[in-house]
């Protein structure tokens, strides 16, 4: 048949995974099997899980480099590293943790949920998508290579000049850092890019703006919020290489150039960054505590707002990271206030989570456990922010223990605990197995306890005068003993991280089998089977509510139903739904691409790409920009299967 | 705690540079608020006193009635601020002192744009205005409107994005060094750059706000549109709170008087560009979230009964596979998206449309092309509905809420002026189909 | 390094704000925690959710809590936030106009100290200890001539950060006369940990004083000795070190002219005692791995001797 | 056998202009490189807010070069605007002419720019403002010479015959791409040409 047909009124069935037509599907959207299929495969829930299993590899290593580190600092004038040594692993600790995984854990979460919690059979750029992991793992793999050869970046995450400049340090270090940043950055963008037009475009008929759960809120605000962040940081390291190997003078005082515009640059991203590393893990908990809690959240539309609100202010107050660099006496005043503000919206988000605790009949679940001890820990950190914010404070607590404390606190008890309880919550819908709660509890408690032991005197020690990122420091300064807990406790805390990847490992084999909806949920990645078949949903569902899965229950008027069983069907090929941007109404039948190696190649010339930069290799950066160019015309060339062309 | 280096005098060089600026002009004040003269100009008088004049005439000739639910309490109240924002701004001492100081002058500016603009916006000034001319006047003037092409030029200056030109190019024009001196240097320039100022805030906040209830950009594009040039903002005021030196030559010599450097000024003036504006743009950020939230909840429930309808047809077209595909592409062999054709499908009668439209008084208050002496001006035209986003500026513009809107308006938007006629199911779908028809 | 107390009004408003801030903070976590565990035990369901419990409770209400609890912490929030721009205001200006200048200037890794006057002659340099009178503020001039470092003296204020190409003020302000230890506090390199300085705080006529004796050249010694330690001084050292009076004038290191006067070696890295200067002289790479101080390799005689002339450097 | 349906409504099938989700991709990509160059700009004004001495250093910025170069873009964009309408009408050959007017304009644009970067009495190590200009100029080259593979990738598809009134997505996007590029250039003009005389 020549004619490729334009309009069609889809057909509407009721069916499900065990009906024949899900045969017809499943054949659809099944790659091939083998490396093969591994390799080109662009099926989201496939992505996010190796998102997940690289982002959590990441937080291994970079967990391994602290203890090494707090070995280091558990006595004063301790001798088992160099300051050279000490200094890159404090640098590539926060730069792994930071950027490879915590961002990165998000988007696999991401990933694999949006589509199912969006009521579609994947996101908006599948292949798009493919890349965006490819490239994050490339990177992460550049920014490691330096570090068995004692070359990796050592001035800190936030890599101030003039000390990254080449004058004061002349290795590779800080280009192995630039360059694998702006290959990062690409990879988290395009990223961004694939999460914001899927919620425009792929969510089920009925799914108004305002029936999305708090996740995607989160991962959506994050994700604009990167759109404009990212590109900050890119230039102000693109600038810095070319400072370093080209002469330029963007940082060098001598010539015109300006430090505090290396600042200005990188917080201008770091501030909005760090609402992304915590905005989506917000959203988790902000779904996931209501299912325990037997009710829905308290506060839906104060609380999606104050996720925006949140981003919006973090563009506008980077300056509280510089209160110490000069800056004229006014500014600092407004800035303080400004950045305090922020209080409010987080204050929003903690009176949701309490009231639907208090308001509920909550289940002690492990997932519960973690998304409750998130709540006490979103609070501390909070409150040490806002301590921090007020800039006379903030001149003597800056740049000492106080704040590594402090992000902390929001670090892993707003990334890390969310994320684990995240695990928790949806593992049965990812493996089809339970986890071992009675471990799960285990785990918990020895994670909460060593964390706070590791990590709560800290504070104590920043105010006893400890500035950050020192190797070593003398006895008499009385520091040891704080310095000796925290060490026990974070390591401590290491072994409740390890007793949860135990338990993970032991319940993929050994789980109890979870069915599709084991802890009575109520969106709609629940409707489907767990793990979900390769199509997700066997008929686009249609959402009448909030809380599809949970209708009936609640007192709502009897025309206020969702369909998961009857609706679109879309069987002619990779097919979903796109819907309109604003109220959902079926709009076009889209066509999704099939499995490619394009991703892949062009993440790989990519990562070629910026090697040859780096090893000032010329026809190694012309030979991949041409595979660039041919691998990018390859993927965007119309194809008639996607119906994009009519001859 | 820090002195900074900044707050160091200002070099010699930059004073020299600014030298021809100087000229003429710049005599440094006294540094007493009290000695500042009012600007009681009698043009600034004339227009403030006929804006005044001309919003209360009108509201006198409205009846009771409509003047409460068209204008009501609060936007009287925000005219009212809106006048008394503009009064300071620009005749109370802050006027003179604009000239002395650079942080006086930004206050001016946020008086006219983020507070004085929105409040004036939000009290739906041109209705007021329209009204305050005899009928006959009026109707001359909504002639000159339309056959002019005013309303064709003036919706495309409205459009989005040459408001957004137009507020990003004011905005770093003004603040160039060099303009803003000839401003300071010529009461003409001045009063043009205000001008820009002040009519480009109204513009800005006439597409946020929507005076009208008639939304031209959806909530979505509108937090775009606000964020993008609220951001805009706040990075202009951060280069000029974290400049490293002063940039008007108007203000070197005059801002001693008042205990501040010019940098310290220029520092003031950068940061209360960058902090309070932000904060106004984030609240109406906010703002527009909730409404949007408000509205998609609105939309949803208004909008359930279609998908039911959608899965209930069921019951009446259940076929075998074979069939289905068989009127799949029969259907997609002949037909094309559109309401139109969704509603010819089900089984109304667009030609009982015009007839029942007399009936029901519809023409009584609505232009409605093809049924005889509709001529009616109390509702908007009805020409063309198929390609509108909106019904009644709040529904999504589809045959299920066009019935629903028809059969019972009241009960979608209580209090609007359109009544509940008693439309049947089938009389509504046969003149919704008529509507969808011309188009 | 503790700045639970401060000693000066650079200081003191920091602390009392720091204090009300954390207990406020500590006061809102305890609160919310209670509220948790409230919450927690109410209605607890003990076992896994099973059919007999899935009953889901209800949709609204709640909602009480997100308007009382916000409201609450706006109010303290702008009653912090008033205290936070008094708190700001106080602490950005000195009490009265300083009567004395130190301009510092931070390296890798130590600090260099002119105390600046209007009479020329009573200009004079010095490293890594700060002197100044009790009681009456200090102004310091910030400069850095590599990379970027921070001036903190916790006991006595906030920090400074020190940037190249700009030139940051900051005042202290010391009310009880002591040793206050400071240290640069933003990430400077591989010896970041071990650039320290201290601010020595004299009553007024000690600091005359000490003074007085800053600014007396070392004499010519007589002793052959010390003259031998000279030498051998001019010869390994004096590229880099100053000592007034002598003809060492290098500016890369710390001027050594009152060495011994000082308590410290090596920008706090270790009390000023024989022995360790002695190591510090011979190895200072084993000390300070990175330091811009190379070993020289001097001979057990040569130490000796410019031991011997350092000793002189009172 | 299943129960089926059909719904009364009929949609489009694969993307179609503004249906497409590939619109709603350029538009973020659009976003975020035109953040890319208000940061780029942003550092500008920094350092030009922190000059010791005359700024520009090396005295105003010719336009001769510059306006000619302003005018080709806007004539470029222009020239793309009439094109896609072509398309939209059904005529694959405006199209195409549409696509080699605007792609010899952006070439002569090139040409234009290097000849002025041949002139300048500075070069890339001079000192931070000629890193700026050098950057952010050669930024926006490489923008448009994006842009000119984008032209040509277009035109080959439309010669192949892929687009007619109804299915030209791919157009619809490139062209937004070209316009972004125009309106990017009038901000890097306004900053660097004109923002200095009215300094």
């Amino acid at each position: 048949m020549s004619e490729v047909e334009t309009f069609r009124a889809p057909i509407i069935a009721r069916a499900s995974d065990r009906s024949p037509s899900s045969q017809i599907l499943k054949s659809n959207w099944e790659g091939a099997g083998g490396v093969a299929g591994w390799l080109s495969s662009v099926d989201h829930k496939e992505i996010g899980k190796r998102y997940l299993v690289t982002a959590f590899l990441f937080l291994i290593i970079g967990g391994l480099e602290a203890a090494v580190m707090r070995a280091q600092l558990a006595q004063p004038n301790e001798h088992l590293l160099t300051p050279e040594q000490y200094n890159q692993l404090f640098t590539m600790h926060g730069v792994t943790m930071i950027f490879l995984y915590a961002l990165p854990v998000l988007s696999g979460f991401s990933n694999y949920l949006w589509p199912l919690l969006l009521g579609s059979r994947d996101m908006a750029f599948p292949r798009l998508n493919a890349l965006s992991y490819w490239v994050f793992l490339f990177a992460g793999i550049f920014l490691y290579v330096s570090f068995p050869l004692g070359k990796a970046p050592d001035d800190g995450w936030f890599n101030y000049v003039p000390y990254a400049s080449r004058a004061y340090n002349p290795g590779p270090n800080i280009d192995v850092y630039a360059l694998g940043m702006v290959l990062l950055g690409i990879s988290t963008t395009v990223g961004s890019i694939n999460f914001i037009v899927t919620l425009l475009r792929m969510r089920a008929p009925g799914m108004s703006i305002n029936r999305v759960p708090i996740l995607i809120w989160g991962t959506l605000t994050a994700s604009v919020g990167n759109l404009f962040a990212v590109p900050a940081v890119s230039l102000a390291f693109f600038m810095l290489w070319m400072d370093r190997q080209f002469g330029t003078h963007f940082f060098d005082v001598s010539a015109g150039g300006q430090p505090l515009l290396w600042q200005h640059l990188f917080w201008m991203f770091g501030h909005p960054w760090v609402y992304a590393i915590v905005l989506p893990a917000m959203g988790i908990v902000s779904d996931g505590l209501p299912t325990f809690c037997r009710r829905p959240l308290v506060g839906y539309t104060p609380v999606a707002l104050a996720t925006v609100a949140t981003m919006a202010l973090g563009f506008g107050v980077w300056v509280h990271h510089m209160f110490a660099t000069g800056l004229p006496v006014i500014a600092m005043s407004y800035f303080s206030a400004a950045s305090m503000i922020i209080v409010i919206p987080s204050s929003v988000a903690v009176f949701s989570w309490v009231a639907t605790i208090w308001t509920g009949r909550p289940v002690f679940t492990s997932a519960f456990l973690f998304f409750v001890g998130f709540v006490i820990l979103f609070v501390i950190g909070g409150v040490s922010g806002f301590m921090t914010a007020a800039v006379p404070v903030d001149l003597q607590l800056t740049h000492t223990y106080f704040v590594v404390a402090h992000l902390h606190y929001v670090i892993i008890g707003i990334n890390v605990f969310p994320v684990v309880g995240g695990i928790f919550y949806w593992f049965p819908k990812i493996t089809g197995r339970l986890m071992n709660e009675a471990l799960g509890k285990w785990s918990f408690w020895v994670m909460f306890i060593g964390f706070n032991v590791g990590f709560f005197p800290m504070h104590i020690l920043g105010i006893a005068g400890m500035p950050r990122r020192i190797y070593t420091y003398p006895e008499y300064l009385g520091w040891g003993p704080l310095n000796l807990i925290v060490t026990l406790g974070s390591y401590l805390f290491a072994i409740g991280v390890l007793l949860f990847f135990l338990n993970v490992f032991v319940s993929l084999k050994r789980g109890k089998r979870a069915g599709d909806n084991p802890w009575d949920a109520a969106s709609l990645e629940w409707s489907t089977s767990s793990p979900p078949p390769v199509y997700n949903f066997a008929v686009i569902p249609t959402v009448a509510s909030r809380y599809p899965l949970w209708e009936g229950r609640l007192n709502q008027s009897d025309d206020d139903r969702s369909s998961m069983q009857e609706g679109f069907l879309l069987d002619k090929g990779r097919e979903t739904m796109g819907t309109t941007s604003l109220d959902a109404e079926p709009d076009v039948i889209l066509k999704m691409p099939p499995d490619a190696y394009s991703p892949l190649v062009l993440a790989l010339a990519l990562a070629v790409l910026f090697i040859g930069a780096l090893l000032h290799s010329w026809w190694l950066l012309g030979a991949s920009l041409v595979v660039i160019l041919l691998a990018s015309t390859s993927w965007l060339w119309p194809q008639r299967s996607l119906s994009q062309i009519e001859t | 705690m820090p002195l900074t280096v900044s707050s160091i005098s200002l070099p010699a060089a930059a004073r020299e540079i600014a030298k021809p600026a100087l000229d003429g002009l710049a005599v440094p004040g006294s540094g007493r608020l009290a000695e500042l003269p009012w600007n009681w100009e009698v043009w600034v008088l004339v227009c403030l006193g006929l804006a005044v004049f001309g919003y209360a005439y009108g509201l006198r000739r409205l009846n009771p009635h409509a003047r409460s639910r068209i204008f009501g309490i609060l936007r009287i109240a925000s005219f009212a601020a809106g006048i008394a924002a503009l009064f300071v701004a620009l005749i109370s001492p802050l006027d003179a002192l604009d000239d002395q100081l650079f942080s006086a002058h930004m206050v001016q500016h946020l008086l006219l744009m983020m507070v004085a603009a929105p409040l004036l916006v939000c009290s739906r000034p041109a209705m007021a205005f329209l009204w305050a001319f005899p009928m006959s006047t009026r109707r001359v003037i909504g002639r000159i409107w339309i056959a002019g092409g005013l309303h064709r030029s003036v919706t495309a200056l409205m459009s989005p994005l040459a408001v957004w030109l137009l507020c990003s190019v004011v905005l770093w024009f003004w603040h160039l060094p060099g303009p803003y001196g000839w401003a300071l240097a010529n009461e003409g320039i001045h009063t043009l750059e205000h001008f820009c100022f002040f009519i480009s805030a109204l513009m800005f906040w006439s597409l946020v706000i929507e005076p009208f209830g008639r939304r031209r950009l959806d909530y979505g594009s509108t937090l775009i549109f606000v964020a993008t040039l609220g951001v805009q903002n706040g990075l202009l005021g951060a280069l000029l709170t974290l400049a490293g030196h002063p940039f008007y030559g108007a203000h070197f010599n005059t801002t001693e008087a008042w205990g501040l450097t010019p940098l310290e000024d220029q520092q003031l003036a950068g940061i209360i560009m960058w902090i309070p504006a932000s904060v106004i743009h984030l609240t109406s950020l906010g703002v527009l979230f909730v409404m949007w939230m408000r509205h998609a909840e609105r939309e949803a429930r208004v909008a359930v009964p279609s998908r039911t309808r959608l899965s209930s047809s069921l019951a009446v077209q259940r076929y075998t596979t074979v069939l289905a595909i068989l009127v799949t592409f029969g259907l997609s062999g002949c037909d094309r998206h559109g309401p139109a054709s969704y509603w010819a499908m089900s089984g109304a009668h667009a030609d009982r449309g015009p007839a029942l439209m007399q009936k029901y008084g519809c023409a009584a208050c609505h232009t409605i092309a093809g049924v005889p002496n509709a001529r009616g001006q109390v509702g908007p035209p009805l020409a063309q509905f198929g390609r509108r986003a909106f019904i009644a500026g709040i529904l999504s513009n589809n045959p299920d809420n066009l019935v629903k809107w028809l059969r019972s308006p009241q009960s979608v938007i209580p209090g609007n002026a359109m009544p509940d006629t008693g439309l049947t199911e089938q009389d509504a779908r046969d003149i919704a189909a008529y509507l969808y028809g011309d188009t | 390094m503790s700045y639970w107390h401060t000693y000066g009004p650079a200081g003191d408003p920091i602390t009392k704000l720091g204090w009300g801030l954390g207990i406020v903070s500590i006061v809102v976590t305890v609160v919310i925690a209670v509220m948790l565990l409230g919450g927690l035990f109410r209605r607890r369901t003990k076992r896994a959710p099973d059919d007999a419990q899935l009953a889901v409770s209800r949709e609204g209400g709640g909602m009480g809590w997100i308007y009382v609890g916000v409201g609450v912490s706006t109010v303290i929030l702008i009653i912090c936030m008033g205290w936070t721009l008094v708190t700001s205001a106080s602490v950005s200006h000195p009490p009265s106009t300083p009567a004395l200048t130190v301009q510092v200037t931070a390296s890798q890794w130590w600090w260099s100290l002119r105390y600046t006057s209007d009479d020329m002659s009573r200009t004079f340099i010095t490293a890594n200890e700060i002197h100044i009178p009790v009681g009456q503020p200090v102004r310091f001039e910030l400069a850095s001539v590599d990379v970027i470092h921070s001036f903190w003296v916790p006991q006595l204020g906030g920090k400074m950060d020190v940037i190249p190409g700009q030139t940051n003020v900051t005042w202290l302000q010391a009310d009880k006369p002591g040793v206050y230890r400071g240290q640069c506090a933003v990430f400077c390199g591989a010896e970041h940990a071990l650039m320290a300085l201290e601010v020595i705080a004299d009553t007024p006529r000690d600091f005359r004083a000490w003074q007085d004796d800053q600014l007396r050249e070392t004499p010519i010694s007589s002793s052959a000795t010390v003259r031998a330690g000279q030498k051998v001084f001019q010869a390994h050292c004096a590229a880099c070190h100053t000592i007034r009076g002598s003809d060492a004038a290098g500016i890369v290191g710390p001027d050594l002219t009152h060495l011994m006067s000082r308590r410290t070696l090596a920008a706090g890295l270790f009390p000023n005692t024989q022995g360790n200067l002695a190591g510090w002289i011979a190895a200072p790479q084993g000390l300070k791995p990175g330091a811009q101080m190379p070993d020289h390799l001097v001979s057990g005689t040569d130490l000796t001797a410019v031991l011997g002339y350092l000793n002189t450097l009172q | 056998m299943v129960e089926l349906g059909v719904s009364r409504t009929v949609l489009p099938v694969g993307s179609k202009a503004h249906h497409a989700s590939g619109w709603w991709g350029m538009l973020t990509v659009i976003a975020t490189e035109a953040t890319l160059f208000a940061y780029l700009l942003f550092s500008y004004f920094y350092i030009a807010s922190h000059a010791i001495g005359a700024w520009p250093p090396y005295g105003m910025p010719k336009l001769s070069l510059a306006i000619p170069c302003t005018m080709l873009l806007v004539a470029g964009s222009f020239t793309m605007w009439w094109g896609e309408r072509g398309i939209d009408r059904d005529n694959p050959v405006r199209l195409m002419i549409g696509l080699v007017v605007s792609a010899v304009l952006g070439l002569v644009f090139i040409a234009l720019e290097g000849l002025e970067w041949a002139g300048e009495p500075f070069h890339l190590t001079s000192d931070a403002y000629s890193s700026l200009y050098f950057t952010v100029t050669g930024f926006h080259l490489v923008h448009v010479a994006v842009g000119l593979l984008l032209l040509m990738v277009l035109f080959v598809w439309t010669a192949l015959g892929y687009f007619d009134a109804q299915r030209h997505s791919a157009v619809s996007i490139g062209v937004l791409y070209w316009h972004f590029i125009t309106i990017v250039w009038l901000a890097v003009f306004f900053t660097f040409y004109i923002a200095p005389r009215l300094g």
